[in-house]
C-alpha cells in the first residue's frame, strides 16, 4: 500500500487517537500521548500495523488520548486506506 | 432462547464508547454503523467494530451490528468486515419485504464462506420501520431461517404514517402488534423500539411496561443506565418466581420418575408452561422485582 | 482612647497587616483551602508578600489546588522555600514534580496536619485566614457574603495554635459577629479586602450528581456492597468523597434507607448538596461539616441547626481527644491507583507527576468500620488497579472494599464482609483477577523513570513518612 | 449528554448573537477577523460551545461553565482542525489562558511561550519553527555586536536607510528583517526588494524575509488588526518573548535597533514592550526617527501622498526606492 495523498482519521476525544499522514517518499512517524507510559507501546503497535499494511512511506503524525489497541488500530487503518484511496482491507490477512 | 431483554445501542464512531460498553451488563450489545455514523466516518467505524470485535471483553458478550442498507455504498463492506470478525447477529435495517431479509442472508453467506465462518452461524435480526415493512411483518418473519427476531424502528415509521410519537404511544400500537402477532406466529423473538429520551426516566418506565406488557421480548436502550431499569421491570416478583421453581421441581420430578404428564397443585403442567417457568427463572438472575 | 481600644486589630491594608505581625525571613505562614479553585487570597498574600521582599518563608496551606500556580515565580524568587500541603495541582504540581523546590513539599492529611502542629513541627508565625464577614475585633465567618464557603474547619486549627492570626474579610459587621467560627480570642489583626474568591469557583450552586453511566453503575454497586456488608442499620453514619462515583452512592443508597427504615446519626466530612438533601429529608440526622463543598451546603451550614461545623482537629486528627472518624461506620472514597494489597494512591497520577491531595482519604479509612474505595477500573487507557501503586497514601489495611465497574473485590483481610456479601447473592471477585483484567485491557506500561531526588514526602496522619515521591525523569 | 457539533461560517446571522454572548460570558471578546466557527449545541438546542478559525488561528475558544470538563473542547477542536485542513491549513496556532494550555497539549499542539503571561501561543507543527531556526543559524556572523531590525518597509524611505546605517556603523553585522505578511500598496517582494536594493552600498548586512514567527500573523495578531491596547500588549510581549528565545540566539544578536515612533500607538508600545522585556545580553537601541525640515520621516505619510506626486514624496525616499517605484509601478515621482 502506498500513501499518496494526505489524509487523517479519528478525533481528539478521550479514548481515541487522531493519525494525520502526508505523502512524501520516504517515511517518519511521530508519536505523542496523553498516556506517556504507553506512548512506546502505541509506536510500536502503529508500526506494526504499517508493517502489515505493506506501508512504506508518508510523514505519519498520531496524537494518542489514551486509545486502546482496537481503537489505534482502527485509525490508523483508515488513515492508510484514506491516504492510499483505497476503499476496504483484506479482510483476511487481518 | 437466549434472553434478550436488553439491547444497549453504541455508535460504531465513538471511540470512548466502543472502549467501555462491555463493562455494562445488557443481555446484547448493538453497534451502530448506520444512522448514528456520519459519512465521513463510515469506513473508520466500520474498521473500530471489525478491530473491537475481536476484543477478548466482547467475547462473552451478544454482540449485534446494524449494518448499513445493501443498496448504500458500505452495506456489503459492513458485513463483510463484521462477518470476518465473527459478529453474532447483524441486524438489517428498514425491512420493507422479505426479499430484503434474503438479500442480506445471501451477502452474509458470501462473507462466512469467504472469511472461513461456518455458514449460517451469523444470525439475523430485522428491523421494521415503514409501513410497508410493517404491512410485510408476517413473510419477513418467515423470510430466513437465521432471523432470531424482528423489531421496531419508531422514528422512521412514524414519519411514514404522517404523524410523530407520543408519550402514550397510540400510534405505535398497531406496528407493536403486528411485530408481536408475527414474531410468535414464526416462533422467533421480537424488540421494541427506542425510547430516546434518556433523562425522561418516568417515561420511560411508562413504555417499558407497556411493551412488556404487550408482549415483547425486550427493548433497545440508547443508555446505560436505562438497563437496569428495563431488567427490574421484566424481573418477576418473588411470588412468580416462587412458582416458576414449583413448576421445574414438578416437571424433573415428573421426568425423573418417567411419568409422561407432570401436574402442580392439581393443573397439568405442559411444555409452554415449562418453558415460561424458565424464562421467569432466567429474567430472576438479575433480581428479584422491586416495586417502591 | 476607646475608640483605639476598640479599633485597635484594625489594619489599613494587606501590607499594614504584615507589617504589625513581626512577619521575618524564614517564618512559617498559613492559609485555609475553603475557597478551593476559587481562592484569590493566598496568591494575593505571597505577591505582597513578594514585593515587601520577604524570603526564605515556610507556606504551610491546608491544600492547593490549580490556581495556585502564581506560587512557582515566588518559589524561583526563594520567597517561599518549603511548602506543607495537603495536595498540589496544576502548574504548581508539574513544576514541583520536576524538581522545582530544593527542599521537598510535606504532603500531609487533614488530620495528620493537625497533628504537625500539635506536635511543634509545624509552628505557624502567621496565620492568613480568609472569611468573608468579620466584625472589628475578628468574630468570623464563611456563611454569607459573596465569597461564602461555609465550614471554616481548617481554619479553625490555625487560628488556635499560629502566633499571630490575620483575618482577611470582605466585609465588616457591627461586634459581635456571630456564629464566630473563628473567635476573637484568637484573632491578633482584621483587614479588609475587595475579593477573597471567585463564588464561581468556589462551588457555586450545588454539586451536580453526575450523568455519566459508569459512574453511576459503579455508585450502584457501591450501594448494593453498603447495603449488604452488615453496617446498614438504622443510626449508622456515613462519610462520602467529592469524587462522581462517590457522591452518587447517596443517590442509590437513599432509596434502600427509605425502604427498610433506616436512618442516619450524622454524615461526616466535606459536605454537598447531596448530604445536605438527605438531611433536609430525615434520612441523616446531623451533618458534621468540616468544608463545605458548595453554596449548598454553604447555606444550609447558616440555616440548619444539626448541620454543624467542627474544627480539622475534631474532624481527623489521630491525636486529638476526640475525632469524628473515629466514629463513621461507612466511608465511600475515590483512588487515582490502587494496587492489589488494596494500597491507594490519591496523590500521583499514573505518570508520577503531583496532581492529587491526600485529603482526609487515609484519615477516615483508618477511622470507619467499613471503607470502599470506588473507581473505574481503567480510565481511557490508565488502569486504576495496578500490581503496585506508584505512591502511597493510604495503606491497604485499612481499605475493605474496591468497587468497579467491572467487579468488585474485597479484602482477604475482611472475611465477615466478604461473607456477609456472599450470603446476600453480591458478586465478588479477587482483587487478582480484577488487576488481570485491567491489565488485559489497557496491556502493561513501561516502568517511570525517576531521579534520586526528592520531591515531596508522603506524611502519615501520624506525622511518618509513608513514601517519598520522587522527581520524574525525562 | 448529548452535544451536536457543527461548522458554521462565522457570517451566519442565524447563530451570531449566540456565539456573541458565550464568548462575553467567558470573558472572551469576539473577534471580526472569524471565518468560521465551530459551535456545540445540548440537547435542547442550546449553544454550549464555540472555537472560531481566522487564518491559521483558532480563537475565541468557549464553553459554558456547566458543561466544562466534559469533553466537548476535544470534540470541538477536532471539528475545528479538520476543517482547517479541508482548507489546507495544516500549521496552526492558538492563543489561550494557561490553565488551558495543557489541554491543547494533549492535542498535539506545544506551547511556544511562558505560561505566566494570561494568554499563551501554542502551534500544531513546532517543526517549522525548528527549520527556521536551522536556516537562520547559517547566517551567523560572530561579533561583538550583532544587530538586528525589523521593518515594514511600506515603502522603504530614507529613515529605513538611516536606521539601517546607523546600526551598520555601530555595529559588526546587522540583519534586516522585512515583515513577511502581505501588505497594501507594497507586495512583500516589492517592499524586499526595495529594502535590499536600498542596502546595496552596506557590507555588513543580511536581509531576511520575514517568517511566521517574527510580527506575523500567528505571533502578533493584533498588529495587523489593530485590535485594543490589551490584546496588542499581550501580542507584543508573545512576539518578543519569541524573538528572544527562538530567534536571537540562532543569529548570536547582541543589539535590537528600533526607530523612535512619534504617531502610530502599536508600534510605540511595541518599542516598550521591546525594552522592557529583552534580556541584558541584548541591549535596546531606540534611534530618533530622521527629520527633513523638521518634519519626521514616516512610511504612512509616503503612502499617503503617493498619488499627488509630489516633490515632498520624492524627498522622503531614497533614490533606490524611487527607481523602484518609476520601474515597478509606474509612479511619476518628481525628484
Amino acid at each position: 500500500m502506498k500513501i499518496h495523498q494526505s489524509a487523517v482519521a479519528g478525533t481528539f476525544e478521550s479514548s481515541d487517537l487522531f493519525v494525520e499522514v502526508e505523502p512524501q517518499p520516504q517515511f517518519s512517524l511521530s508519536v505523542t500521548s496523553s498516556a506517556t507510559q504507553f506512548r512506546d507501546a502505541v509506536e510500536t503497535q502503529v508500526r506494526n500495523i504499517l508493517t502489515k499494511l505493506h506501508i512504506e512511506n508518508g510523514q505519519w503524525r498520531v496524537t494518542d488520548s489514551g486509545a486502546l489497541d482496537c481503537i489505534i488500530a482502527a485509525r490508523v487503518e483508515t488513515a492508510a486506506l484514506r491516504g492510499a484511496e483505497l476503499s476496504a482491507l483484506n479482510w483476511e490477512e487481518m | 432462547m437466549k434472553l434478550r431483554r436488553s439491547m444497549l445501542f453504541v455508535p460504531a464512531s465513538n471511540a470512548a464508547m466502543v472502549s467501555n460498553s462491555f463493562i455494562y451488563d445488557t443481555d446484547s450489545i448493538m453497534f451502530d454503523l448506520e444512522d448514528s455514523v456520519a459519512l465521513r466516518e463510515k469506513d473508520s467505524a466500520r474498521l473500530i467494530l471489525f478491530n473491537a470485535l475481536q476484543h477478548p471483553l466482547y467475547q462473552d458478550k451478544e454482540v449485534v451490528v446494524r449494518v448499513n442498507s445493501l443498496d448504500s455504498a458500505f452495506g456489503v463492506d459492513d458485513v463483510n468486515a463484521v462477518v470476518a470478525a465473527g459478529v453474532d447477529v447483524i441486524r438489517l435495517a428498514k425491512t420493507d419485504s422479505a426479499q430484503d431479509v434474503i438479500d442480506m442472508e445471501a451477502v452474509i453467506e458470501h462473507a462466512e464462506q469467504a472469511y472461513g465462518r461456518p455458514v449460517g452461524s451469523t444470525k439475523l435480526l430485522a428491523a421494521i420501520e415503514s409501513a410497508l415493512g410493517i404491512t410485510n411483518a408476517k413473510e419477513i418473519a418467515f423470510a430466513s431461517k437465521r432471523l432470531i427476531g424482528i423489531a421496531l424502528g419508531a422514528e422512521d415509521y412514524v414519519r411514514n404514517l404522517k404523524t410523530n410519537r407520543s408519550a402514550d404511544g397510540i400510534e405505535l400500537l398497531f406496528a407493536r402488534c403486528s411485530i408481536i402477532q408475527a414474531a410468535r406466529a414464526a416462533g422467533i423473538q421480537c424488540f421494541d423500539t427506542v425510547y430516546s429520551d434518556a433523562n425522561n426516566e418516568a417515561g420511560f418506565i411508562h413504555e417499558a411496561e407497556l411493551i412488556k406488557q404487550l408482549g415483547f421480548d425486550g427493548k433497545s436502550l440508547i443508555n446505560p443506565r436505562q438497563i437496569d431499569i428495563l431488567h427490574n421491570i421484566y424481573a418477576p416478583t418473588l411470588k412468580e418466581v416462587d412458582h416458576a421453581q414449583a413448576v421445574i421441581a414438578a416437571a424433573t420430578e415428573a421426568e425423573e420418575k418417567g411419568l409422561g404428564v407432570a401436574s402442580l397443585n392439581g393443573k397439568m403442567v405442559d411444555a409452554p408452561i415449562i418453558e415460561r417457568a424458565r424464562l421467569t427463572l432466567e429474567r430472576a438472575v438479575s433480581g428479584i422485582r422491586e416495586e417502591l | 482612647m476607646n475608640t483605639n481600644k476598640q479599633d485597635r486589630k484594625l489594619r489599613s491594608d494587606l501590607k499594614d497587616a504584615i507589617l504589625a505581625s513581626g512577619l521575618k525571613d524564614g517564618d512559617t505562614i498559613s492559609f485555609h483551602h475553603a475557597f478551593r479553585n476559587g481562592d484569590l487570597l493566598i496568591n494575593d498574600v505571597m505577591a505582597t508578600i513578594a514585593a515587601m521582599g520577604f524570603k526564605n518563608l515556610t507556606l504551610a496551606s491546608s491544600s492547593l489546588t490549580d490556581c495556585h500556580a502564581p506560587l512557582v515565580e515566588h518559589i524561583k524568587a526563594g520567597v517561599i522555600s518549603k511548602i506543607y500541603t495537603s495536595g498540589l495541582r496544576g502548574h504548581l504540581a508539574d513544576e514541583i514534580s520536576n524538581g522545582l523546590m530544593q527542599n521537598p513539599v510535606e504532603i500531609h492529611s487533614h488530620g495528620g496536619r493537625v497533628h504537625l502542629i500539635q506536635s511543634g513541627e509545624l509552628n505557624i508565625d502567621v496565620a492568613f485566614l480568609g472569611a468573608p464577614i468579620t466584625d472589628k475585633f475578628g468574630n468570623a465567618n464563611a456563611i454569607s457574603g459573596n465569597a461564602r464557603c461555609g465550614s471554616l474547619g481548617y481554619a479553625k486549627v490555625d487560628a488556635n495554635y499560629a502566633k499571630h492570626t490575620i483575618i482577611l474579610a470582605e466585609k465588616l459587621v457591627p461586634y459581635p459577629n456571630s456564629p464566630a467560627s473563628i473567635a476573637q480570642d484568637c484573632v491578633d489583626s482584621v483587614v479588609l479586602v475587595n475579593q477573597l474568591g471567585d463564588p464561581s469557583k468556589i462551588g457555586g450552586g450545588a454539586t451536580r450528581m453526575t450523568t455519566n453511566p459508569r459512574e453511576l453503575l459503579i455508585a450502584k454497586k457501591a450501594a448494593d456492597v453498603i447495603e449488604h456488608s452488615g453496617y446498614f442499620y438504622d443510626g449508622f453514619s456515613l462519610q462520602t468523597g467529592s469524587g462522581g462515583a462517590s457522591l452518587a452512592v447517596t443517590r442509590f443508597l437513599a432509596p434502600k434507607m427509605i425502604k427498610n427504615n433506616i436512618t442516619a446519626a450524622f454524615g461526616l466530612g466535606g459536605i454537598t448538596a447531596t448530604m445536605v438533601d438527605l438531611h433536609q429529608q430525615g434520612l441523616i440526622k446531623k451533618l458534621l461539616d468540616v468544608q463545605s463543598f458548595d453554596a449548598t451546603a454553604a447555606d444550609s451550614l447558616a440555616r440548619n441547626e444539626n448541620h454543624i461545623e467542627i474544627s480539622a482537629n475534631q474532624y481527623a486528627n489521630p491525636t486529638s481527644k476526640g475525632a469524628a472518624v473515629d466514629q463513621l461506620d461507612v466511608v465511600i472514597l475515590s483512588a487515582l491507583e490502587v494496587d492489589t494489597e488494596f494500597n491507594v494512591n490519591v496523590i500521583t497520577g499514573s505518570d508520577g507527576v503531583i496532581r492529587g491531595a491526600s485529603g482526609g482519604h487515609c484519615d477516615a479509612a483508618v477511622g470507619a468500620k467499613l471503607t470502599i474505595v470506588v473507581a473505574p477500573l481503567v480510565r481511557g487507557r490508565i488502569p486504576t488497579l495496578v500490581p503496585k501503586v506508584l505512591n502511597l497514601v493510604t495503606r491497604g489495611d485499612s481499605i475493605d472494599v474496591l468497587v468497579t465497574d467491572h467487579g468488585i473485590a474485597v479484602n482477604p483481610a475482611r472475611q465477615d464482609i466478604q461473607q456477609q456479601l456472599q450470603q446476600n447473592g453480591i458478586e465478588l471477585m479477587t482483587i487478582e483477577a480484577l488487576q488481570q483484567r485491567a491489565q488485559l485491557i489497557t496491556g502493561v506500561p513501561s516502568a517511570i523513570q525517576y531521579t534520586d531526588k526528592v520531591v515531596a514526602n508522603v506524611r502519615y496522619r501520624d506525622g511518618s513518612v509513608i513514601d517519598r515521591i520522587y522527581q520524574v525523569a525525562h | 449528554m448529548q452535544i451536536q457539533y457543527s461548522i458554521v461560517s462565522a457570517n451566519s446571522m442565524l447563530y451570531q448573537t449566540a456565539i456573541e454572548q458565550l464568548i462575553a460570558s467567558q470573558g472572551l471578546r469576539y473577534e471580526s477577523d472569524i471565518e468560521y466557527f465551530c459551535i456545540a449545541h445540548n440537547q435542547q438546542q442550546v449553544l454550549v460551545g464555540c472555537v472560531g478559525l481566522a487564518g491559521h488561528i483558532l480563537k475565541c475558544f468557549a464553553i459554558e461553565n456547566n458543561y466544562q470538563g466534559a469533553g466537548i473542547s476535544r470534540a470541538m477542536v477536532t471539528e475545528i482542525i479538520l476543517c482547517a485542513y479541508q482548507l489546507h491549513r495544516k500549521s496552526l496556532s492558538i492563543f489561550t489562558a494557561p490553565d488551558k494550555v495543557s489541554i491543547f497539549q494533549s492535542m498535539g499542539f506545544t506551547a511556544l511561550t511562558s505560561l505566566t503571561r494570561s494568554s499563551v501561543l501554542l502551534v500544531n507543527r513546532p517543526e517549522q519553527l525548528l527549520a527556521l531556526q536551522h536556516q537562520l543559524s547559517r547566517h551567523k556572523i560572530i561579533g561583538k555586536r550583532i544587530a538586528a531590525i525589523e521593518m515594514n518597509a511600506n515603502p522603504f524611505t530614507k529613515g529605513h536607510a538611516y536606521l539601517i546605517e546607523q546600526a551598520a556603523q555601530a555595529c559588526d553585522w546587522v540583519h534586516v528583517f522585512v515583515v513577511r505578511e502581505e501588505n497594501k500598496p507594497f507586495s512583500f517582494s516589492d517592499r524586499l526588494a526595495m529594502v535590499r536594493n536600498g542596502c546595496q552600498h552596506l557590507r555588513n548586512i543580511t536581509v531576511h524575509e520575514g517568517n511566521d514567527y517574527m510580527i506575523s500573523k500567528r505571533t502578533f495578531p493584533s498588529y495587523f488588526l489593530k485590535e485594543s491596547h490589551l490584546v496588542n500588549q499581550l501580542h507584543a510581549e508573545i512576539d518578543c518573548e519569541i524573538f528572544v528565545r527562538y530567534i536571537a540566539p540562532c543569529l548570536g544578536i547582541t543589539h535590537r535597533y528600533i526607530g523612535s515612533e512619534p504617531n502610530c500607538p502599536i508600534t510605540q508600545n511595541y518599542n516598550q514592550v521591546m525594552m522592557a522585556m529583552l534580556p541584558p545580553q541584548i541591549s535596546v537601541v531606540e534611534i530618533k526617527r530622521l527629520a527633513l525640515s523638521g518634519i519626521s520621516i514616516s512610511a504612512s505619510t509616503v503612502r499617503n501622498n503617493l498619488l499627488n506626486a509630489t516633490t515632498l514624496v520624492a524627498s522622503l525616499l531614497p533614490i533606490s526606492t524611487i527607481n523602484y517605484l518609476i520601474e515597478h509601478h509606474g509612479y511619476a515621482l518628481q525628484i
